[in-house]
C-alpha cells in the first residue's frame, strides 16, 4: 500500500519483462513478455521476497490478476495459459481459506493445497536457471569466429539436410505445383481457334516465323498442344509451308509466295 | 641406429602436427580425432595427442587464433579477445539473440532429451509451438522420431549446431540441471 | 619511464599481431594491408611490419599453414607439403551432404515411394536425373523395380542408409505434415 511510484525492474539481462508500477494499481509493463505463467509467478514472488515453500497466496493472486487485467486493458493477448494458472491460484486461495481438518494435522504437508505448483515452480526455476546459462554461453560464442570462406568449400558448396528440412522441402514442391496447376487451368481458356488467328496473323505479319520461337512462348502442355494442332491446320487450309533449311535445324512456318506458284 | 630411428619419429610428429594443422584449417565443421586418424591412417591415440600438442601450441604462442574442441571436434577459430576488431571488419552485429521463450525451450529439450511438445508445455507451463519451430528453422534442435504413446508425438533434441552455437564439447559438457537446483536453493 | 613506453609498445605490437591474424583469418579473400590498416586505425607502415613478421614467424613455425601475400591481399592458406592429405580429405568429405535437389528429389521419394523418374518430374516440375543418380551414389535411395506401365519405368524409394542417416526408425517414422501443423499455424 505505497502511495508513492515505485519501480520494479527484472533483470535477467534485459532481456525479458519489467513491470514499472506508478502507483499500486497502475501497472506498466516496460520490455518483452513473461515466458509464461510460471515465469510471472516467480517474479511477483521474488518481487514480495517471499518464501517459495511458503508463498502468500492471496497477495500473488491479487497481483497476478492484476497483471492479467492490466494486460487485458493494454490489448495485450492473454495466452490461455496465463488464465488456467489464474482459475488455478484461484482455487488454490479458496481451499486455503477453508478451515482445517483437525484429523489431517499430521499430513499438513502433503495436504498443503500449494504443493503441486511449489513443485513446478522449483522444477521450472531450474530450466530458466539454464536458459540462462545457455545464454551466457551463447554471448560467449558471438565473440568466436570461424574462418572466411576459403577454396576448397566451393567444392563442397552443398547444404546438410534434417528430417525437419526433408518435410518443408516437399510442402514447398507441393505448394509449387499448386501453383503451376492452377496456371495451367487458367491459361487453358486459349482455344485451337484462338490460337490458329493468332498463328495466322503473325505469319501475314512478318512472312516467316520459327516453330522453336512460337513453341518457347508458350508455357503449359495444353498450349503446346493446341499450338502443334494449330500449326498443322494452318499448313493443311491456309498458304502457309513448313521449311526446314537443314537436318534438326529450325523449322520455319514461311508464307506461300503467290507468284512463283 | 637407435638415434636415427628417433630422429625419424621426431619428424613424423612434426609432420604429422602440419597435417593435422592444416585438415582442421580446411574442414567447414569441427573435425574429429576419429577422421583425422582415417584421413591420415594414423593411430587415435597419436592424433589425440599431436592435436592436443597442437592446441596447447596456439595458446602458448597467443596469437589471434585459437584451437579449441568443439561439438565432437577440433576447430580453428578467432580468440574472443580479438572479436571487436573483427566485429567492425565483417560489418556483423551480435547475432539475432533468441528470445527468453526460446531459450527456455531450447534448456528443457537439452536436459530432456528426447522431449515431446506437451512434456515440455508441462515443465514451461506455457505452449512452445513458436519457439520449436524457431529452433527447427535454426537447426538447434532436431527431431528424433516418434514416441511409441498415444498419438505418436514428435520427439526433440538437441543438433550438432546447438553444440557448436554454445560452444560444448558435446552433451555432457553441460553443467547438470542438478547443480542449478543447488543455485537456487543457496 | 622509458621503459614503460617501451613495454607498453612491445604489447601493443602483440595486440596488433594478434588482431591482424584474426582478420586475415575471417576474411574470405585476400585482404590488403590497406584494409587491415583502415580497420585496425593504425599506421599502414607499421601494418605492413607487423603482417610482414606474423608471416615469418608461421614461416619458422613450420606448421601446416602459412600467411602468404597473393592478389594485392595476405592470406592463411595450407601449406603445399600437405596438400596430399588435404586433397585426400577433401574427397572423403561426408557423403551426408547433399544439394537442393537432391533433398528436393530425396523428399518426393521418400513421401511417395515408389515413384519413377516421370512422376518425380510431375511433381518437381523440372528433370532430377543427376539428383537421382546422386541419391543412389550416396546410397540414400534404391531401385524398387519396374512399374507395370508403358514403358516399365524404374521405381525408386528411400534405403536403409536413409533411415540411418536421418535417424529413422522406419518409414512409419517419417514426420507427416500434421506433426508440424501446430507449428506451422502458429
Amino acid at each position: 500500500m505505497q502511495p508513492q511510484p515505485e519501480q520494479y525492474t527484472f533483470d535477467f539481462h534485459k532481456e525479458t519483462a519489467e513491470i514499472f508500477a506508478e502507483s499500486h494499481d497502475e501497472l506498466k509493463i516496460k520490455l518483452g513478455e513473461f515466458a509464461g505463467p510460471l515465469d510471472l509467478l516467480l517474479y511477483l514472488i521474488r518481487q514480495e521476497q517471499a518464501n517459495i515453500f511458503d508463498i502468500p497466496i492471496a497477495k500473488i493472486t491479487d497481483e497476478y490478476l492484476t497483471y492479467i487485467r492490466m494486460m487485458k486493458r493494454l490489448d495485450i493477448a492473454v495466452a490461455a495459459e496465463f488464465l488456467v494458472m489464474a482459475a488455478q491460484l484461484i482455487e488454490i486461495k479458496s481451499r486455503m481459506l477453508l478451515p482445517h481438518d483437525p484429523a489431517a494435522v499430521e499430513d499438513e504437508d502433503i495436504d498443503d493445497p500449494r504443493k503441486e505448483l511449489v513443485d513446478r515452480l522449483l522444477e521450472y526455476e531450474k530450466f530458466k536457471a539454464a536458459a540462462e546459462m545457455l545464454y551466457e554461453k551463447t554471448t560467449i560464442e558471438q565473440a568466436v569466429f570461424a574462418r572466411g570462406k576459403i577454396e576448397s568449400d566451393d567444392n563442397n558448396a552443398e547444404i546438410s539436410a534434417t528430417v525437419f528440412d526433408l518435410l518443408s522441402v516437399f510442402e514447398k514442391i507441393l505448394s509449387r505445383h499448386k501453383e503451376e496447376v492452377k496456371m495451367e487451368i487458367h491459361r487453358e481458356e486459349i482455344s485451337l481457334a484462338d490460337m490458329i488467328r493468332n498463328l495466322k496473323k503473325r505469319i501475314l505479319e512478318v512472312g516467316e516465323l520459327s516453330v522453336i520461337d512460337f513453341f518457347a512462348e508458350l508455357h503449359s502442355r495444353r498450349e503446346l498442344v493446341t499450338a502443334f494442332v494449330a500449326v498443322l491446320e494452318i499448313v493443311r487450309t491456309e498458304g502457309v509451308k513448313l521449311v526446314q533449311r537443314k537436318t534438326f535445324g529450325d523449322i520455319i512456318l514461311k508464307k506461300v509466295q503467290e507468284q512463283s506458284g | 641406429m637407435a638415434e636415427t630411428a628417433e630422429a625419424k619419429e621426431h619428424r613424423d610428429i612434426a609432420e604429422l602436427s602440419r597435417a593435422v594443422e592444416a585438415l582442421i584449417f580446411v574442414a567447414d565443421e569441427p573435425i574429429s580425432t576419429k577422421t583425422l586418424a582415417e584421413v591420415l591412417e594414423e593411430d587415435r591415440e597419436m592424433i589425440a595427442s599431436v592435436v592436443e600438442e597442437l592446441a596447447s601450441s596456439y595458446e602458448e604462442r597467443n596469437g589471434g587464433l585459437q584451437v579449441r574442441e568443439i561439438a565432437g571436434g577440433w576447430q580453428i577459430s578467432t580468440r574472443t579477445e580479438c572479436h571487436e576488431d573483427v566485429r567492425k571488419f565483417l560489418k556483423t552485429r551480435p547475432s539475432a539473440k533468441l528470445s527468453l521463450a526460446s531459450l527456455e525451450t531450447l534448456a528443457v529439450i537439452a536436459y530432456k532429451q528426447p522431449v515431446t511438445v506437451p512434456e515440455i508445455l508441462e515443465i514451461r507451463g506455457v505452449q512452445s509451438a513458436s519457439a520449436i519451430k524457431t529452433l527447427l528453422e535454426k537447426r538447434l534442435i532436431i527431431t528424433k522420431g516418434h514416441k511409441e504413446t498415444v498419438g505418436r508425438p514428435m520427439q526433440y533434441g538437441t543438433s550438432k549446431e546447438f553444440l557448436i552455437h554454445f560452444g560444448l564439447k558435446d552433451l555432457s559438457d553441460l553443467p547438470s540441471i542438478e547443480d542449478f537446483e543447488d543455485l537456487i536453493s543457496s
